[in-house]
């Protein structure tokens, strides 16, 4: 008898569940074209999680205010939104949700390892993913035709971020000869740091040391910074998360090793617009090399003006990576005509979106494994307390201090 | 010395035998109804389940899906830590080696799901069977053991984050094939065998209980269980039967590893070896009822659905709570205070407070 | 459902373990051994270590500081693990919420942050008995190992994202209270870890008094030692639980707010010590607040010195071998007398 | 023929002796009691045969094998079993499951070892609670499920630990008269009690504990009125 119940309360469930995903789906049949969005919206990513749904959110509302989408009479965006909760099969549930909700696109999914889920159900589904933010290269490294990245790999920022430090020295007439390099351990700090060690030494610039941390269980930085400076290197390069980076700043600061710079590739606290705030007198000078939003850019300007009155929060260049998602897959949308997820997969495979709100080489293309051509960093500072674009020159809000004179 | 001492048989004494009639093959209290019933009424449970994809959408499947991955997982568990009463807190650490095996003899070696399957449940009762061996060869108990499979667990997960041959944190991504394959076990998404794949692992672990719950070393076991010490004095070999029972655990649990590394195509450290794994493992056995064979059926059906559930009511939620939406972190936090609930009002779990409730 | 039979009690009151017999009167000896191994072990680091000796001095250094945070999350959950038995999952989620609570006083309300330390230390300490009282009591009288478990796991999924509902998820930061540092022999130390430090030993020598001076005290540990026994002389036990469990939350009350300082907020940021604690009261033995403290810093060091040879995760599983062992072979810890 | 040869035997824990230097042995179908004061280490000696704890010195031998040291399984699993004075019943289990379970020791089908465990039950005319909770005995059941449990692993030698403590005096007679049954059907007996008239109407040979020492051994009325034994149960009461 309570065997009966039981199958029964699990009919009763199956149907509450189908009946809320039908309700779901009604969306698409009155002429809007929706675009999925899986972030990690609960969790220990919530923070950021949130901030590019958002986002998300924005360009969708911008997009529909100017007209929706014109090729197909002007039909409305919404975004449905999916909850990763950081974990991949919440990601891939999410994912798939969505796509069964009628999504023509994905947009997501800051995690490396939830967006290679996202990125196998969106290939298995014949739905284009667009990846905002995720930054390891095997995601494109398996074949996919249907998953496009526009932020740079880490293999491009560690080699760009190698370049463009030497070149910074060089126009600041303080050559480098050589740096300690502190990274976070895993496949994203260990690509960069690869990557970047690769273009350092084919220049010339030796890498003393190599010191890595864990990325749990890391509350104190003072030993990794004192042994990369113990090598005396001219400059020392980090690459980690928020919380560590900090603690490497507030380390650097309390040691004060002889250094021209401290210098961050990829790095996912040194550009942060809590960073120097956050940091006060440790994040002085610092430098950064990353993927960024615009800031010479006036559109970027005003979007991220709105999205601060609108969100109560600033925006920072993830949640741009977002915006800019929605801002591709709306013209892949307007240059298939159709809301056919093939067809815009065809269209985002040949698209040539200009004027990317990202500091960018050039417009946003992809390659054929689906990486953006142009993808590429700019090196940050921070000066007075903000977060100031200082090389290359056409990005520039403000010159550089280098050698630092900390 | 004692005028009675010819009487018995030296070397096989029967004390009954020549005294009392015996009692006959077919004596009505031989039969055991209760384990005949358990048997039809999983068979109709599964027979139910087994209809289910072809009603569900794409998206509840999924669900569905994941919650029969909960439930293997927490039958998997109950085995070692309802019935043998050894509290594991690291059963990541089997379900974990399931995924991996599979994940690297795939994508490394292209060996068909099925066969890493069987290498995976290997591997698996033999890590576990070694753990095992030791916390128990060291006394651990309680709390202490709970403590020690996690802390194995957590071993596990920072090896592999350190072995290169494993790609440490990178992972696993399951090479998409471009058609339905068995032998690869691999199918067009939204496909009902991805849910009757799980359902007939989740068959074979039900009816597996309820086998080894009645067999001599489930018996054995559970009687060890109750009292060690009295179970040694009749003769029960006590580590030798706990192994047993935790090679068998470990093994099944590995079978879901496997299967969520088929199913979702890509594995990394955290999904197979973190310690939400291990919880995942816990909470259905434990809302359910631990040390029952539909325990952890009941809390997986639970559990499964629950985030879900209110996911979707925030999603799209009525009026009255609509200052609700947009705001996260709710779901999981209503979650956490309704198992907090269930643990405190059922302290037997929804099956077992019902099934004494039924019978009293 | 039947707890699992420990070994601990093998049988009758006639029937003695005769390894455990063995074991203990190796007791005075353990600290001593393991003080000896610590030096022996940083003497050959230092000698044939090949590292710069500032840097092993530095580890050395950090090692103790960081030792000193472990410790004082530590000190807390070791009388709630030693007195209840409960397994605690929530203390690292209390730790955070007591981050949280000093941050909100600190930033809305302007005191300054060692002063709100101070403030939250009896809200932290309401909420620890209310927890007790409400949530676990019945189960902890009833001898029940799994559910407290699993409500604490409940009850820290339930607090972080309930300040994740309240604070969102971005990195927060306390606003700087002694900046600066100072160095010692050749090593950097921090004013704020410092500190933090002084605070571990500060709490730990209070906790001390409190068990050891007072009447209050002696109840807590009769009931440790013997539950029956100690309601049998007129000792409120549930009194006493909801009580202890009330101080082991002060602890982390202040360990919470010494730690603000000088880490990130994020709801989750205090779960990573909630394992670490767990091996370090194990290693000091279940209830024992000098083996909190010890087991903190031998934690402490054997992370950042390991560090020095393994680095990354590499110490973690450092940490964790020697937790496997102290469980095998000294299961009652360093300074823990026998179960 | 001698069943049980126990030499010299000896345990102490952290410097206190609990059994010393006790030398018995024991013929195949003889019934032994055991009396002596609280703390006398009759349950001790009883763990040491069993397997429970190790020896400190001394050697057992059972029908010819050296047992000594031995783990708890294995030697019942010889034939010497022991019941406990605590009943410790699965108490999870019914109890059919709880004498099936040493059945099993047998007989290795489920089906054949629960009908041994039937016949068992029957002959200690616990067959009204067959399917019962093995908790929800009354006293008596419990200790007739102890004794039940351990004749369904046929044992060569029986050690029954206390089994009439804790019993009515109406529950005393019937026991007693079983044990007289078992005994009688040639089963070797050692069996610790405190009461006398128990003792005293089933023993064969009569072995007393004081202090973990042998005190006297013999025959029981010979023994009962030794002056040590009197001595050593001056102001014991053994009504």
């Amino acid at each position: 008898m309570k065997k009966v119940s039981l199958a029964a309360a699990f009919a009763a469930s199956a149907l509450a569940l189908s009946a809320c995903g039908g309700s779901g789906s009604s969306g698409s049949a009155d002429g809007e074209i929706m675009i999925g969005a899986v972030h990690p919206l609960t969790g220990a990513l919530a923070g950021v999680g949130s901030l590019m749904n958002n986002g998300a959110q924005m360009a969708v509302d911008d997009i529909n205010a100017a007209g929706g989408i014109e090729a197909l009479d002007g039909a409305q965006l919404t975004l449905g939104e999916g909850d990763s909760k950081g974990v991949a099969d919440s990601g891939q549930s999410e994912a798939q949700r969505l796509i069964s909700e009628g999504a023509v696109a994905l947009v997501g999914t800051y995690q490396s390892d939830v967006t290679a889920n996202v990125s196998a159900v969106a290939e298995r589904s014949g739905v284009p993913l667009v990846i905002d933010v995720a930054v390891d290269d095997s995601i494109l490294e398996q074949g996919y035709q249907n998953t496009f990245r526009i932020q740079p790999n880490a293999t491009s920022m560690g080699t760009d971020g190698a370049k463009a430090l030497i070149a910074l020295a060089e126009a600041n007439d303080e050559p480098i000869e050589s740096v300690s390099y502190i990274h976070i351990e895993g496949a994203f700090g260990q690509s960069v740091f690869d990557a970047f060690a690769e273009e350092a030494e084919a220049n010339g610039v030796e890498v003393l040391e190599e010191v890595t941390y864990p990325g749990t269980n890391f509350t104190d930085a003072t030993t990794q910074v004192r042994e990369a400076a113990a090598a005396d290197p001219d400059v020392i390069v980090a690459t980690g998360y928020y919380p560590d980076s900090l603690l490497i700043a507030q380390a650097v600061e309390a040691l004060g090793p002889d250094v021209d710079a401290v210098y961050g590739v990829a790095n996912g606290g040194f550009d942060d617009g809590a960073f120097p705030g956050d940091a006060g007198q440790a994040g002085n000078q610092v430098l950064s090399a990353n993927y960024h939003y615009a800031a010479t850019d006036e559109r970027v300007q005003d979007i991220r003006t709105r999205f601060e009155e609108e969100y109560g929060k600033p925006m920072e260049t993830a949640s741009m990576l977002s915006y800019q998602a929605v801002v591709v897959i709306a013209q892949a949308l307007e240059e298939a005509g159709s809301d056919d997820p093939e067809a815009v997969r065809e269209a985002l495979a040949g698209i040539e979106v200009d004027d990317p709100l990202l500091a960018f080489d050039g417009p946003i293309t992809f390659d054929e494994t689906g990486q953006n051509e142009n993808a590429t960093v700019i090196v940050m500072q921070i000066q007075d307390g903000e977060v100031e674009q200082v090389f290359p020159e056409d990005f520039t809000t403000s010159e550089p201090v280098y050698p630092t004179n900390r | 010395m004692s005028a009675t001492s010819t009487a018995g048989t030296p070397g096989t004494p029967d004390p009954g035998a020549t005294r009392r009639p015996s009692v006959g093959l077919d004596d009505p209290r031989l039969k055991d109804r209760s384990t005949s019933r358990t048997y039809a009424a999983l068979a109709l449970i599964v027979a139910l389940l087994a209809v289910l994809p072809l009603l569900l959408d794409e998206q509840t499947e999924a669900v569905a899906i994941r919650t029969l991955i909960f439930a293997i997982l927490a039958v998997g568990w109950n085995l070692m830590s309802g019935y043998g009463g050894m509290f594991s807190f690291g059963h990541a650490a089997f379900f974990g080696i399931g995924a991996y095996t599979d994940a690297y003899l795939l994508v490394e070696h292209g060996v068909s799901p099925w066969i890493s399957m069987l290498v995976g449940a290997t591997i698996s009762a033999a890590a576990g069977t070694l753990i095992a061996f030791l916390c128990l060869r060291y006394r651990l108990a309680g709390a202490y053991f709970a403590l020690a499979t996690f802390a194995f667990a957590q071993v596990f997960l920072l090896a592999v984050q350190n072995l290169d041959f494993l790609r440490r944190t990178e992972g696993f991504n399951v090479p998409l094939l471009l058609e339905d394959s068995w032998s690869m076990m691999q199918f067009e998404q939204g496909s009902p065998i991805y849910f009757w794949i799980p359902l007939a692992v989740l068959a074979l672990g039900l009816f597996g209980t309820v086998a080894f719950v009645n067999s001599r070393a489930g018996q054995y076991v559970q009687a060890v269980r109750d009292d060690e010490v009295a179970a040694a004095s009749l003769g029960i070999r006590v580590m030798r039967y706990r192994l047993v029972t935790v090679a068998l655990s470990c093994a099944f649990t590995s079978l879901a590893g496997a299967f969520y590394t088929q199913y979702y195509f890509f594995v990394g450290p955290e999904q197979a070896f973190g310690s939400g794994v291990s919880v995942n493992a816990i909470v259905p056995a434990v809302i359910g009822g631990i040390g029952t064979v539909f325990g952890p059926l009941v809390g997986a059906l639970v559990v499964g659905p629950l985030s879900e559930w209110i996911a979707q009511i925030l999603r799209d939620p009525p009026e009255s709570l609509a200052f609700l939406q947009g705001v996260t972190g709710l779901d999981v936090a209503i979650y956490a205070a309704l198992l907090v609930l269930i643990v405190l009002f059922m302290p037997k779990g929804i099956y077992g407070t019902l099934r004494d409730r039924f019978r009293s | 459902m039947t707890t699992s039979p420990t070994a601990t009690d093998p049988g009758g009151p006639t029937i003695v373990e005769p390894d455990r017999e063995r074991r203990s009167l190796k007791l005075p000896a353990a600290p001593l051994f393991v003080l000896a191994a610590v030096v022996v072990a940083l003497a050959l680091v230092y000698t044939v270590g090949q590292r710069e000796t500032g840097l092993v001095t530095q580890s050395v250094a950090t090692g103790l500081l960081l030792g000193g945070v472990y410790a004082l999350v530590s000190v807390g959950l070791t009388l709630i693990f030693g007195v209840l038995g409960i397994v605690n999952f929530a203390q690292g989620a209390m730790l955070t919420m007591a981050m949280f609570l000093v941050y909100e006083m600190s930033t809305s309300g302007g005191i300054p942050v060692y002063v709100a330390t101070l403030l939250a230390v009896p809200v932290m300490f309401l909420f620890g008995v209310l927890v007790q009282a409400t949530l676990l009591n019945k189960l902890t009288m009833a001898g029940n190992e799994e559910g407290p478990l699993l409500i604490t796991l409940g009850l820290s999924l339930l607090i972080v994202n309930v300040l994740l509902m309240i604070f969102g998820g971005r990195p927060l930061r306390v606003p700087g209270s002694v900046s600066g540092r100072v160095e010692i022999l050749d090593a950097i130390m921090s004013y704020e870890r410092l500190i933090a430090f002084g605070g571990a030993l500060l709490v730990a020598g209070a906790l001390t008094l409190l068990l050891r001076g007072t009447s209050f005290g002696l109840s807590i540990r009769a009931v440790s030692a013997n539950t029956q026994g100690a309601s049998l002389v007129g000792v409120d036990v549930s009194r006493v639980y909801a009580l202890t469990f009330g101080i082991g939350s002060a602890c982390v009350a202040v360990a919470g707010g010494l730690m603000a300082p000088f880490l990130s907020l994020t709801p989750s940021v205090g779960e990573q010590f909630t394992i670490l604690a767990f091996v370090i009261v194990v290693l000091g033995g279940l209830g024992n607040v000098a083996g909190a403290v010890v087991g903190g810093l031998i934690i402490g060091l054997v992370q950042t010195v390991g560090a020095l040879y393994l680095p990354g995760t590499g110490s973690l599983i450092l940490v964790f071998g020697v937790f496997v062992l102290v469980l095998f072979f000294r299961p009652q810890g360093i300074f823990g007398a026998t179960r | 023929m001698t069943l049980l040869h126990v030499e010299s035997l000896t345990k102490t824990f952290a410097g206190l002796t609990a059994v010393r230097d006790v030398d018995v042995d024991v013929t195949d179908g003889e019934f032994l009691g055991i009396v002596g004061p609280n703390g006398a280490g009759k349950t001790t000696l009883f763990s040491l045969l069993a397997g429970q704890l190790e020896p400190t010195r001394g050697r057992v031998v059972f029908d010819g094998q050296d047992i000594t040291g031995w783990g708890p399984a294995k030697v019942a699993s010889v034939g010497l079993v022991r019941t406990f004075q605590l009943m410790r019943p699965f108490e999870s289990m019914s109890v059919l499951d709880n004498v099936a379970i040493a059945a099993h020791g047998r007989h290795r089908s489920r089906k054949a070892a629960r009908r041994a465990a039937l016949e068992v039950i029957d002959r200690v005319q616990l067959d009204r609670y067959v399917h019962s909770p093995s908790g929800s005995l009354p006293t008596a059941g419990l200790k007739r499920l102890e004794l039940a449990r351990a004749l369904a692993l046929e044992p060569r030698l029986l050690l029954l630990d206390e089994v009439l403590a804790g019993l009515v005096p109406a529950e005393r007679a019937p026991m007693i008269e079983l044990l007289r049954e078992i005994h009688a059907d040639g089963m070797t007996v050692m069996f610790v009690e405190h009461i006398m008239a128990a003792v005293m109407a089933l023993s064969e040979r009569l072995l007393v504990m004081a202090e973990g020492a042998e005190l006297a051994l013999g025959d029981p009325h010979e023994v009962i009125t030794d002056p040590r034994v009197v001595e050593a149960y001056l102001g014991e009461d053994y009504a």
